[in-house]
């Protein structure tokens, strides 16, 4: 089956914020009144009723001033974080289509996604005690219909279809960006978790953090080392420790009490 | 607009100035995008703030509020300086070659016929040199020193580069980089398109900055280009329809209030239709006769005879010179001269200058009626004192205010049909898809029940006047609750004799044997069904005119001018986008703003003036038949082309309580207002998702003042005008930079608005801020650059 | 194969055993959209012109209360083909909003307060107000004796987000009593 | 029969061990459902995900609390002294049951000693750790890698003792069981296990 992937082109980024309520219409998530912090920025992060938020960032890059704006949710990447840390099964599926899927029944709250997510994407919720993030609108896709923020903005900054497709796409505007000028223009994909299905481009792709982007995202070492090597040593510990046991028991047997009255 | 939101894709150059369409207008934005990414076009944005707009931009020019005159009057001497403007469609399309009198001139910040006692001028000096036939006479070499060209070359070499940049506050060089790429534009292969919105219209000399964007554009040969025009981007979703409409000096269709002094319809129409002052002008507005016996036939119905000119004398005619606008009438209720107060959906309270005068006014009034969505600031004003928190001290308590208010629940757009004309001048009908909710009562049922209920008092009781009242048709199938789509069929018009729905204006008779609401919108019902509704995709030439796709006023044109895109013999200037042909016998493409079999050399492009061509020069303006750059009426600086005559001279001038002006020692800081993407205007504070994107209202200050007074970002600043003030956190922001005028560093202070004292999320109307100062032709308020303090509350 | 049905009843069967208590609160996610009734209207909001598709409850049958539970773009319009800004996403939230007035309100003359009152008294109460006003300060002749029929003792202003039908009648309805102070939003 | 009995652990001391021991066993049995997916039918045993997610982090505190409790009362006595690290050093002979040259052990030997100081380290660790993890929400994003890391390996260390604790107490030592459950010990199996304790004993 083709993977589905979400092209976000952050040149035509306006930070008209029609992704952010498209997805809290769609998913029907409460409206709270946000916070104000000496920025544009509706959050100051991703919520558990809030899942797609776009960060802004006022600064200067070579002397000019510049306002980068980039939509930030989850990634839905090949190698994902959250799913080897998650320890109950059917919590989080990845669809053969590529989207990473929290289903919400089999959730245990446990929030080891949280941590095992290099983008730091999953919320836990204070009242159903579960975790939610960006579906990809895995239920408008599964009827042939695009993710609801894909449908709402405007600009065309955000686009969806087939992973190999929008990695044409992107490729190709990084080029076109990098020969008008723009020499650090590049795709954003995070080969680091086995590529995403979300694709930036980005007009500074040298400074991902700008748009905030981690550098280079991978699975956390401890999350990995967890799951791989301690995991083995524990399997080791116990199961040879039982071994061990047996042998010792049939080779050595019990100690007797030596000095009876 | 000129063109449309669908062309402005076909850009080579986009200026955007007065406007923000990224966060005004996002979804019109897309074709400024499809623009710079289909055709590389070059998106340049001038503005006071670094905006979400000029975040996208390939050029961003600081500017001072207020001072949009300087800088396109420097682009006009800039391209006429470097020959960058399009020389053959001036010549072809303008009045450039037009001779004007003798007298005219411009000295000290005047133009000649001031009437320095009057404060008015005598615009007789103004006008062009006619021949014995009444004709303009014109030099096609364009080197008489009288003709319009050289009159506007003198006029604007004051607007040097270096001149501009002192009374804007950018530097020259940045001010000759912008020029550079928005005169780019003046290749006859390219085009470029204007869009500005209220940072525009919200000044006392806003008609004459949006003359300077024409004069600009036709200059460079883009009026009537596919990518081009003159765009104005429009705030609300039907405001082109009601303008359509009329207001106080408008009938619909834009035919003017008939005055005191025109006491028959044959002296109203000696007065009004214009005659040609060329031979080859076609002068469309000559049509006036057809339109206004129409409009009166359609009012009056069978008590409309040739004998009383349709009934002409029931029209409400006001004095020669009086003026019943927005200004002007609410000074008349503060000052007791009003009774009864109507709105349909308007917040004069939140959305009028001048809050205090507004609250004010309305206390005066002996009722009100308020229809409404939601419970608005104007609906509750006599409550502002307990409402308002700290804003209205001294307001009236409810016990002192004897206002009977009438709050009506009206249903919303979802729950009405009819049609919504949009900034493209596109009639786009809508069905109903729920009930209102509860009680509530679409509009038109509101006042039709009203309307009725009044004529039944007077039929009853008798009064006065009552033949206007009782003439006036309502005949409709359920008149307490009228069909739009009935309304919509009167409104298009029809052949009273055929009894047949009409095709369009061209129809319309001046016999009274036809009938038309508003003749601009002849052909959007017609024997075919409701044009409005149409959802064909059609795209056939390829410019993005969806030919199928709704209704477009006039006629379903979608570029007006569309003849000034082509050359004398019909050529288009750049013949891959060329909106109309001519084919030999007739034009194909867009309707064309032309005759539909006329010979390319037969007439003026542009059909609808008396010139026959656009006018560079315009004596029908108050202030002048060239834009001069006049300071906002409150101003940090004199101007520094005439300090004496610093702002609009002909800005009318009010004197209430609340009319107080502030200096710039006392208040030595612009600020501006202007919405922000999250909100629509007054509305989405009622509505949950413009709660949580903009909960709070802010201040968005330079950080350059901010570290002067010491805040920091989230500090609460409160910022004070001579009417008022405002409080709430600053938002510490470099994306507002000092400027240089006149040598003094000059801080501009950004004033959200949105929030009022009744809403989901509450905070300060800004309007307690603003200045009743208003353009003298427009009457549009002047809610950018005016000034205030500003301090750490 | 193992469907989603099997593995409820599984789990259901382990729970009457005590043991696994997985919750069946979230159904599953089924697009919610898939039965409403689609009714064509544009967005109120800006000049635009965005054209909004309405999603409401039912299937337009003779017994279901139509109510607005989604609202999304229009693909077919070539103007805003299907995207929309975060105003106009979230048109719902307008429409369907506890805040909307749903009775008429009257604030009689030094009242601190709102009290609701009947359709019929309102308009009753309105017309009398217009007719006295009217016949107070209507001038039907200025002072040069000139017919001018106009009615400077009301104002009224809007319309900017109403539609031009509703826009004519106010015309007819304003030349019909002399109303000359008219004004709408396109004045700010 | 009336074999003399001697006193090896008080009904408190008893009663602290097991409990511990219980919540010991739901902690770890709870804990390596999330340990591993393949595990998850403890989970199911001991009422679903959610129902441990809710009370494995309870389970793991009252394990540390009554922890606490056992080190408050043994931690004097579980000091590693010169004859416990020539224990230590021959230990593999005493595993072998060659005991020539095995110290003679006190209250506790050198093997149980370490196990004691193994489950506090661990119990301290886990504690920390499992702290973190309980509120993923409210805690800092260095300090969940952390956790996520720590909190296995600390359960890893105290599983390896308690698998050579239990293996030791039920089948190679018989009569340890029974002094933990009863609380009794004969002459001579004190004097077999425990003959610096036993004399210490007798001398009273």
């Amino acid at each position: 089956m083709q993977k589905v992937a979400k092209l976000i082109d952050t040149t035509l980024c306006i930070g008209c914020k029609a992704c952010e309520v498209a997805c809290q219409q769609w998913n029907d998530q409460e409206f709270t009144m946000g916070v104000f912090n000496n920025t544009y920025q509706t959050m100051p992060s991703l919520a558990h009723n809030f899942w797609n938020l776009i960060q802004f960032n006022e600064l200067e890059i070579n002397g000019a001033q510049s306002w980068l704006m980039a939509k930030y949710q989850c990634m839905h990447c090949a190698d994902a974080g959250c799913i080897k840390a998650c320890p109950a099964p059917g919590a989080i599926v990845q669809n053969a289509n590529g989207i990473v899927d929290f289903n919400q029944d089999n959730c245990i709250g446990c929030g080891y996604c949280i941590t095992g997510c290099p983008f730091d994407v999953p919320r836990l919720s204070p009242t159903t005690k579960k975790v939610y993030k960006c579906s990809l609108c895995s239920d408008r896709v599964a009827v042939g219909l695009e993710p609801s923020c894909i449908k709402a903005c405007p600009t065309s900054c955000l686009s969806f279809g087939t992973r190999d497709a929008l990695h044409h796409n992107a490729s190709k505007r990084a080029e076109e960006l990098r020969a008008d000028g723009h020499a650090q223009a590049g795709v954003y994909d995070g080969p680091g978790v086995g590529g995403t299905n979300v694709i930036y481009v980005l007009k500074h792709a040298d400074r991902p953090q700008d748009y905030g982007l981690p550098k280079d995202p991978h699975i956390p070492w401890t999350v990995s080392l967890w799951k791989g090597p301690v995991k083995w040593l524990g399997n080791a510990v116990f199961f040879g420790g039982l071994l061990t046991a047996l042998v010792h028991y049939i080779k050595v047997g019990p100690k007797e009490a030596h000095r009876d009255e | 607009m000129t063109n449309g939101w669908t062309d402005v894709a076909n850009a080579d150059v986009i200026l955007v100035m007065g406007g923000n369409p990224a966060e005004n207008h996002p979804v019109g934005f897309r074709f400024v995008m499809e623009a710079r990414r289909k055709r590389k076009a070059k998106l340049i944005v001038v503005d006071p703030r670094f905006n979400r707009t000029a975040a996208v931009a390939d050029s961003y020019t600081p500017m001072r509020a207020g001072t949009d005159i300087a800088f396109l009057g420097g682009i006009i001497h800039y391209a006429i300086e470097n020959k960058l403007y399009h020389d053959e469609y001036v010549r072809l399309h303008t009045n450039a070659a037009f001779l004007i009198k003798d007298g005219f001139d411009f000295a000290e910040g005047h133009f000649s016929g001031w009437d320095d006692t009057k404060k008015n001028y005598d615009r007789s000096s103004w006008q062009y040199e006619l021949d014995a036939q009444g004709h303009a006479k014109v030099d096609a070499t364009l080197e008489n020193p009288r003709c319009v060209f050289q009159l506007m070359k003198r006029h604007y070499a004051r607007y040097t580069p270096e001149a501009v940049a002192n009374i804007c506050g950018c530097t020259a060089e940045e001010y000759k980089k912008a020029a550079a790429l928005i005169c780019a534009s003046g290749r006859p292969d390219r085009s470029g398109t204007v869009l500005y919105a209220l940072g525009w219209t919200q000044h006392s000399h806003a008609v004459q900055l949006i003359h300077t964007a024409a004069m600009m554009q036709l200059l460079l040969g883009n009026i009537g280009r596919p990518g081009g025009g003159v765009n104005a981007q429009r705030g609300h979703s039907n405001i082109q329809g009601s303008t359509d409409m009329g207001s106080w000096n408008n009938l619909p269709g834009y035919l003017k209030i008939p005055r005191a002094n025109h006491q028959t319809l044959d002296d109203y129409l000696k007065a009004n239709t214009p005659k040609a002052l060329r031979p080859n002008s076609m002068n469309y507005w000559g049509n006036t006769p057809k339109f206004m016996t129409s409009l009166l036939k359609t009012y009056y119905g069978k008590h409309a005879t040739k004998e009383n000119g349709y009934g002409y004398g029931n029209i409400p005619k006001p004095g020669e010179t009086e003026n019943y606008g927005w200004g002007f009438f609410f000074d008349k209720m503060q000052r007791g001269g009003i009774e009864g107060f109507i709105t349909f959906g308007m917040n004069p309270v939140a959305g009028g200058p001048n809050s205090p005068k507004m609250l004010d006014a309305l206390s005066k009034l002996k009722w009100m009626v308020v229809v409404e969505n939601f419970e608005t600031e104007t609906a509750s004003f006599w409550n502002a004192k307990k409402l308002g928190d700290k804003y209205y001290p001294t307001y009236k308590d409810p016990s002192e205010i004897q206002t009977e208010a009438f709050l009506l629940p009206a249903a919303c757009f979802a729950e009405k049909d009819g049609a919504f004309v949009n900034s493209s001048r596109w009639l786009q009908w809508k069905r109903a898809a729920a009930p209102p909710p509860g009680d509530a009562k679409p509009d038109q049922e509101i006042m039709a029940r009203i309307f009725l209920r009044v004529r039944e008092l007077y039929e009853k009781e008798g009064g006065k006047a009552v033949q206007p009242l009782r003439d006036m048709s309502w005949d409709y199938a359920n008149p307490f609750n009228p069909s739009l789509e009935e309304v919509a069929r009167e409104v298009n018009g029809r052949d009273l004799t055929t009894g047949k729905q009409v095709n369009g204006f061209g129809e319309l008779k001046d016999d009274g044997s036809t009938i038309c609401g508003c003749w601009i919108y002849a052909g959007s019902w017609t024997e075919n069904g409701n044009m409005m509704a149409r959802r064909g995709q059609e795209d056939p030439t390829g410019l993005g005119l969806f030919p199928n796709w709704s209704w477009s006023w006039p006629a379903n044109r979608r570029i007006l001018y569309n003849r000034a895109a082509e050359d004398a013999e019909g050529k288009g200037w750049d013949p891959t986008r060329t909106p109309i042909k001519w084919d030999g016998t007739r034009w194909t493409g867009d309707v064309p703003d032309y005759k539909g079999d006329a010979k390319p050399t037969d007439y003026g492009a542009f059909i609808m003036l008396p010139e026959g061509v656009a006018k560079l020069y315009a004596a029908d303006l108050l202030e002048g038949p060239f834009p001069e750059h006049y300071e906002p009426v409150e101003s940090p600086v004199q101007n520094p082309f005439h300090k004496n005559v610093s702002s609009n001279p002909m800005a009318p001038v009010f004197t209430g309580p609340n009319d107080r002006l502030g200096a710039p020692d006392k208040y030595p800081y612009v600020a501006l207002t202007y919405r922000l993407t999250e909100h629509f205007h007054y509305w989405t504070k009622h509505v949950a998702s413009g709660a949580e994107l903009q909960s709070n209202f802010f201040v968005e200050v330079p950080e350059e003042l901010a570290k002067e007074k010491g805040i920091k970002g989230g500090d609460m600043v409160k910022v004070s005008s001579a009417r008022g003030h405002v409080e709430g956190p600053a938002l510490v922001t470099k994306r507002i930079r000092p400027l240089k005028v006149e040598g003094k560093t000059i801080y501009q202070v950004g004033i959200p608005i949105h929030w009022g004292f009744i809403g989901r999320t509450r905070g300060p109307l800004v309007n307690n801020l603003t200045p009743s100062a208003y353009d003298p032709n427009s009457g549009t308020p002047e809610y950018k650059g005016f000034l205030v303090n500003l301090e750490k509350a | 194969m193992i469907t989603r049905r099997d593995l409820i009843r599984a789990g259901a069967a382990v729970t009457a055993l005590g043991f696994d208590l997985t919750p069946a609160i979230a159904a599953a996610r089924e697009l919610k959209i898939a039965r409403t009734t689609q009714t064509n209207s544009v967005c109120p909001y800006c000049a635009v012109g965005c054209s909004v598709v309405i999603h409401t409850l039912g299937d337009k049958s003779r017994n279901v209360q139509p109510a607005v539970v989604h609202i999304e773009g229009d693909p077919d319009s070539p103007i805003n083909r299907g995207t929309l800004c975060s105003k106009g996403i979230s048109l719902k939230e307008f429409i369907v909003n506890d805040r909307r007035l749903t009775t008429p309100l009257h604030r009689a003359p030094g009242a601190a307060e709102w009290k609701p009152i009947p359709w019929d008294d309102a308009i009753n109460k309105i017309a009398r107000h217009i007719k006295d006003t009217r016949d107070r300060s209507f001038v039907e002749k200025d002072d040069q004796g000139r017919t001018v029929n106009r009615l400077p003792g009301i104002a009224m202003i809007g319309g900017c987000t109403d539609t031009n039908e509703i826009n004519y009648l106010l015309s007819k309805f304003r030349f019909g009593l002399g109303i000359l102070s008219y004004e709408n939003q396109s004045r700010l | 029969m009336n074999k003399p009995r001697i006193e090896r652990f008080t009904f408190p001391e008893r009663m602290t061990h097991w409990l511990t021991a219980i919540s010991f066993v739901y902690a770890g049995l709870s804990g390596t459902a999330l340990w591993s997916r393949k595990m998850w039918w403890t989970a199911s045993v001991l009422g679903g995900g959610e129902t441990i997610r809710a009370w494995h982090p309870i389970g793991g505190v009252v394990f540390a609390l009554l922890l606490a409790l056992m080190f408050r009362r043994w931690a004097t006595q579980m000091k590693i002294d010169a004859d416990d690290r020539r224990w230590l050093a021959v230990s593999h002979k005493y595993a072998i049951h060659d005991e020539a040259g095995v110290p003679e052990s006190g209250r506790f030997n050198a093997g149980q000693k370490m196990l004691f100081w193994v489950q506090s380290v661990s119990a301290i660790v886990l504690f920390a750790s499992g702290i973190v993890l309980w509120f993923p929400e409210l805690m800092p994003r260095g300090l969940r890698l952390i956790a996520i890391l720590t909190h296995p390996l600390a359960a890893v260390a105290s599983l390896g003792g308690i698998v050579v604790h239990v293996y030791m107490t039920t089948l190679v030592v018989p009569g340890a069981l029974n002094a933990m459950l009863r609380g009794w010990v004969t002459p001579g199996w004190a004097a077999s296990h425990h003959a610096k304790w036993f004399r210490a004993v007798q001398r009273k």
